[in-house]
């Protein structure tokens, strides 16, 4: 048993470094980036600078099998490349397009689907956003009940997708609709389609969510005409493509390296907040909540270590992989509130965009972002598999009850 | 040992409730947030012929009674409708420091505009290296002749905006954290020298940063005794600490009681998600959460109205160490079960998580109240 | 509001005190208790002495109605009755005549029943055990399968019951056994009969528990005749009577008193254990962890006056009165691991009585009472209601779920 | 970057576990308990035979080769039979110190006597008012022409009581607390002026109170140097921390284990009760603290083979913390989920709690580690 990297992966690591040392500035990682990651629209230079970079490269889909233009790195590669781009604050790839919907794509879509899109996705040109959930279906994804009939060469689509993270920036939507009400399981007659965002009857209406962020949207699809061409697959057998994905468990998930930056964050904040005289650091009480932390965080760290080394050799990733979003989401609402735990009453102003950018901040410079993380954090136990759910999957799953 | 209310008190929270039920559902409450005060005028000035303003003052005062279990009453309520109107920084805090520290003529002066809403007062103690130590103070005022000259920041100044009045603790003696040599200052909110930083707070009320640059202020402004302000500013704190308690059990009763009601009516998995027997426990310990911290509400408000001591002082800092645990358990868990709705803006949950959170951190959180404690 | 006692109330205080003071002498209150509370059937003199003057002064069942031997005590007294002799630590008389089978005796039983068992369980003279449980029924206590088959004047029982507190120390077991098998519902068929434990075929097994304490047994029952006359009530309506009692929630299940005491315990031992030269009383995280259970119990405290103000005015316990025993466990246990973790090294010695006696104790004195006390401790939350089952009932009874 | 085990590291690991799955089922377990000695003597020679008494110690030194993976991959295992036998006393602790600290001649002397049986030792470094601070020593050890003489009281030794050697850390020079001045003796477990109480542990183990009343050692069982003994202590207990935690390990897996398939058919209700949500939940809880254990387990094994020093001692106090948490979780929601079963002493489960309960103050309790773990 060792934690050490070998050869071949050091130098892999040394390149990637040399990579994002050219493409990614070091100025560039100082930047306040917005707890969500950008789903603004806007987009800086250093970032297009490093997207274009990626592209170039033909690093900007590394997951992706080599012949539809990913690569043919080792898992313990690729867990590299996120470590490394992690810990350098480098902005991500949307991953609606690139981890959502390509894998289906290359998995069970047409040559035409796939020569379509991949490559826009793989570019980053066109954006991709999903609609799954509906107000009706929150964990219970296969109740939903959006309705795709087709007539001649077009399904006609109606129904309201909800909680649709981009919808707002994105050209197009991967889509589950009910192409048949008359089945015996909810999760049959399910179809798997994509519509273009421009399409008459697609109209998005921003939610906005705890910590201001707009991301996420509901969307109404109201007599939408989507072409045939469009279905992904066969037609009803849509959820089967979706699961996939669904139960698709990435160690990058556990978000290690970026609480390990925020841990680091934390205790900076804690040695520059100032108290009776001396600083936060040296309250025992408070820095006991840090250090224990930071054990859970190592803990976790070692656990996906120990997935990813089970997954190198060739095997299925073991019991261990189904904590790593539950622990993860839990260490990093911790660090969160900590974080906001520090700023005492400079976590409570909230001033708005045009203050900030006039005035400066108010306190220290991390207060409102910290606490809008906090806020927006909340959403890492409930969206994408709530901690419930997960607890359901994993008693069932793995303690076999 | 009796936890009932007499017959006045029932009145209070009747018409409390009233107010809250009929004039102030969550629309209105956003509504009356984003008026440039950050809250409704109307409003004040019934709660000033309703007589709410008087509410935390003896009947001598001209106020209502002023028991802790009063302010205790209608701070619940207010909690429950997350009211708005700057009842705490202007009623209980500056009105609160008037009633503790104030001379006859100052309250002559001052209180009636208070109780009769046509002053408002703010109470600048915090400073931007203070954290929770009130006695953490480096704004200085240096005698002058009659006067006194005031030079310093003050930080997170609640309701600042609208102060006729701030009430200021300032340095005229000792060394930078000591309890002796703090005094307090009635200030002129447009006195030459005051300038503000105003800005919203995520719990959707309005703070400032207060600067002072050699603001005079006459020596007939001084609150209480030459340096012996600290014992003002620490009593007006923990009443202060017993309002926002207040508010804190009522609005953790709004959000444990909605979560039950959702979760009785969302549906997943062909049945309500108030089926799912982790939620039900969940939610049972929010009502345990809640029942625990009304009880520690109570007692610190009797130990209150027996009189302000150590005792008095040691319930406070226990209501705002349970505060710490139950708040953020009703809190987090309120929107973890309303699911994707509850981090929305759009619905009241998240909103309330906010203010708990401001709650949490006001006037020293837990982990500062739990030394205190220790100490008392 | 206010925390007072009314002067009466004050008056009844004092007269309990120099009751006490008289009956229970200072120097038995140091005396080490078992944490289980003598099941162990020997009697010290002074326990003798306190029973004594109890009866003799009508106070040994407080509670009861005054006609069969109670008192007239408020709500109130009797409250201040539990605390004043939790507090001076006095003997408690065995819960199972005077509180659980008692009222049953003098709600539903014949006259001929009551004057048969009424007097002996007020004067301590006769002593009872419980047989509800059953090793496939634990929570779910309507599945009993004992059998109560009617035989000319006798009933010819069968069946084992198990968890039986006391069992090796009874006279008598108020016993549930089911009467008929035919019934819709599970509940419908139980009767409540009375079994004299010197009947033959009924046998006693002792089980240990954790903390080696030998308070529970197992009790076998083949072909016991019991004479007719021992049914309570009528034939297979046994679970009315029994439930009656289960779901009686009292003020004193919260254990304020108990939990105080322990409480002061706790910081005397911390005061008076050495740590790097001074005392783990200076140990500011240790120090916390006590402060945050006393801030817990003091709450709880007020909880509890709350139900009794209320039940004070006439009014049923409220809602609050539901969390006594939820809340009053995890405070109990809560300090019971305390102690042990203040013990240090001194909480693993386990000797036996021999050695204590001849050589007294390993470490400070309160090291193996409270590593037991711990032990013993866990079954708070799971005998006389799981926490789990209470948690379904509040659900239920209290938020309508 | 490689979690798996080598060759012999499997070998060793399915034999141990082959051991305890034929010849340590719990009623074996409990009867070796009972035995006059507190384990059964026949157990130890196999172990010898088998080569186990060799694990943690170097080929050079006899063993096998003295990985810390090594001897967490057996301790895990006896960690799941709760096996009484003294290996971490005599092997880990004891044979340990001679291997941290002993010359060749000591080495040569003793260590082949722990490694094939013959010799059992003890490791006596806790004395009554030390807690947790390896350095409060206050046994004196004085240097009388080539031997020294020994004074003092050493707390709960564990298997002192079959201890033909007891390793010994006394004060030899310094104050009280002073990591420098204290030396490591060998001290004959016969020699005159050694007296013990021997008493059975809460677990079902031995210990022993050890008082030493002017024993005299010879200057040759001076294990290390004068007066830098503590590196030897620490080093000891840091290994033996390593030792538990793999135990603490293997129980926890025993512990949610068995609790899932009890609730798998435990009925109640008309359903076994690992249907109940909350059940379930709980064991999901219980599975995921035994996995983060066993994560940074691992983690503290590769950093105590990567040399002893800083970063190994600070993952040996993260393992102590982690455990601090999950083994008590996971001890007391066995026991809970258990309902009466688990708290019978007839059960295995009361068992796992209870030396699990030891485990957690053995060599420091989770508080101690937290701010080890800070400071390091």
């Amino acid at each position: 048993m060792d934690l050490e990297l070998n050869s071949q992966d050091l130098a892999f690591q040394q390149e990637v470094r040399a990579f994002i040392d050219s493409a990614w500035p070091a100025q560039a990682r100082g930047r306040k980036t917005t707890p969500t990651g950008g789903y603004a629209g806007k987009r800086p230079a250093e970032e297009q600078h490093w997207f274009d970079a990626l592209v170039a490269r033909k690093w900007s889909v590394p997951d992706w099998p080599l012949e539809h233009g990913g690569t043919d790195w080792t898992p313990t590669q690729k867990y590299i490349w996120d470590r490394e781009t992690a810990a350098a604050g480098c902005p991500a790839m949307s991953a609606f397009g690139v981890r959502m919907l390509a894998p289906v794509l290359y998995t069970w879509a047409s040559d035409e689907i796939r020569e379509q899109h991949l490559p826009s996705i793989r570019d980053g040109s066109v954006q991709w956003c999903q609609g799954y959930s509906e107000p009706g279906s929150g964990s219970d994804l296969a109740s939903l009940q959006t309705k795709a009939v087709l007539d001649g060469d077009h399904y006609i689509v109606n129904g309201t997708k909800t909680w649709t993270s981009g919808a707002h920036i994105a050209d197009w939507m991967f889509c589950l609709v009910r192409t048949d009400f008359n089945t015996q399981r909810r999760q049959q007659g399910i179809s798997f389609i994509l519509i273009d965002m421009k399409s008459p009857g697609v109209e998005v209406h921003p939610i906005y969510l705890l910590g201001e962020q707009h991301t996420v949207n509901s969307v109404s699809l109201v007599d939408v005409r989507v072409p045939v061409e469009n279905l992904v697959g066969e037609q009803d057998k849509g959820w089967t493509y979706a699961k996939g994905l669904l139960t698709h468990e990435r160690t990058g998930i556990a978000g290690v390296a970026r609480s390990q930056i925020a841990l680091r964050q934390l205790r900076d904040l804690a040695a520059a907040t100032e108290q009776n005289g001396g600083v936060l650091a040296e309250d025992r009480s408070f820095v006991e909540k840090i250090d224990a932390v930071e054990v859970e965080l190592m803990a976790l760290e070692i656990t996906e270590l120990r997935t990813l080394a089970t997954v190198e050799k060739g095997g299925a990733p073991g019991p261990e992989s189904s904590i790593l979003k539950l622990k993860g989401t839990e260490i990093s609402q911790r660090i969160a509130e900590l974080k906001v735990e520090a700023l005492g009453y400079y976590s409570m102003p909230y001033p708005d965009e045009l203050s900030l950018d006039n005035e400066g901040p108010i306190g220290p410079e991390e207060s409102l972002p910290a606490l809008q993380a906090m806020l927006w954090g909340r959403a890492s136990t409930i969206f994408g598999g709530s901690t419930e759910i997960q607890k359901n999957i994993v008693a069932k799953a793995v303690l076999g009850l | 040992m009796d936890f009932s209310f007499t017959d006045e008190q029932n009145l209070l929270q009747e018409s409390v409730a009233r107010f809250i039920q009929n004039d102030y559902d969550f629309e209105t409450r956003q509504k009356n947030c984003s008026e440039s005060a950050g809250f409704n005028a109307g409003n004040w000035s019934t709660f000033a012929e309703l007589g709410w303003l008087g509410v935390p003052f003896s009947e001598e005062d001209g106020g209502f009674g002023g028991s802790a279990v009063d302010t205790m009453i209608l701070m619940e309520q207010f909690g429950k409708g997350l009211v708005v109107e700057p009842f705490l920084p202007s009623v209980i805090m500056a009105g609160g420091a008037l009633k503790a520290g104030g001379n006859a003529e100052q309250k002559e002066k001052l209180l009636g505009g208070i109780i009769d809403g046509s002053v408002q007062g703010a109470f600048a103690y915090a400073e931007p290296q203070s954290r929770y130590n009130l006695a953490d103070v480096t704004t200085s005022a240096v005698a002058e002749g009659d006067s006194f000259k005031l030079n310093g920041h003050k930080a997170v100044v609640l309701n600042a905006q609208n102060a006729d009045i701030i009430i200021v603790s300032a340095r005229t003696s000792g060394a930078q954290r000591d309890e002796a040599g703090i005094s307090v200052f009635v200030v002129d909110a447009n006195a030459l020298g005051v300038s503000r930083r105003d800005y919203p707070t995520v719990d959707g009320l309005r703070a400032s940063e207060v600067v002072l640059e050699n603001v005079s202020v006459p020596g007939s402004d001084l609150l209480g005794t030459l340096d012996e302000g600290f014992a003002v500013v620490e009593q007006v704190i923990d009443e202060a600490i017993l309002a926002i308690g207040a508010e804190a059990v009522g609005a953790m009763e709004v959000l444990y009681k909605n979560t039950v009601e959702y979760c009785k009516t969302r549906e997943q998995f062909g049945q309500p998600i108030g089926k799912f027997q982790v939620l039900q426990h969940r939610m049972v310990d929010m009502f345990m959460e809640h029942e625990q911290s009304k009880s520690i509400l109570f007692m610190a408000a009797i130990r209150l109205d027996e009189g302000y001591g150590p005792v008095a002082q040691k319930a406070v800092s226990a209501l705002k160490v349970q505060l710490g645990k139950s708040a953020r358990f009703v809190g987090q868990s309120a929107v973890q079960l309303h699911g994707g709705m509850g981090m929305t803006e759009e619905l009241n949950i998240g909103h309330y998580f906010k203010r708990l959170t401001s709650i949490l951190t006001l006037f020293g959180n837990a982990d500062f109240h739990l030394k205190r404690f220790g100490r008392l």
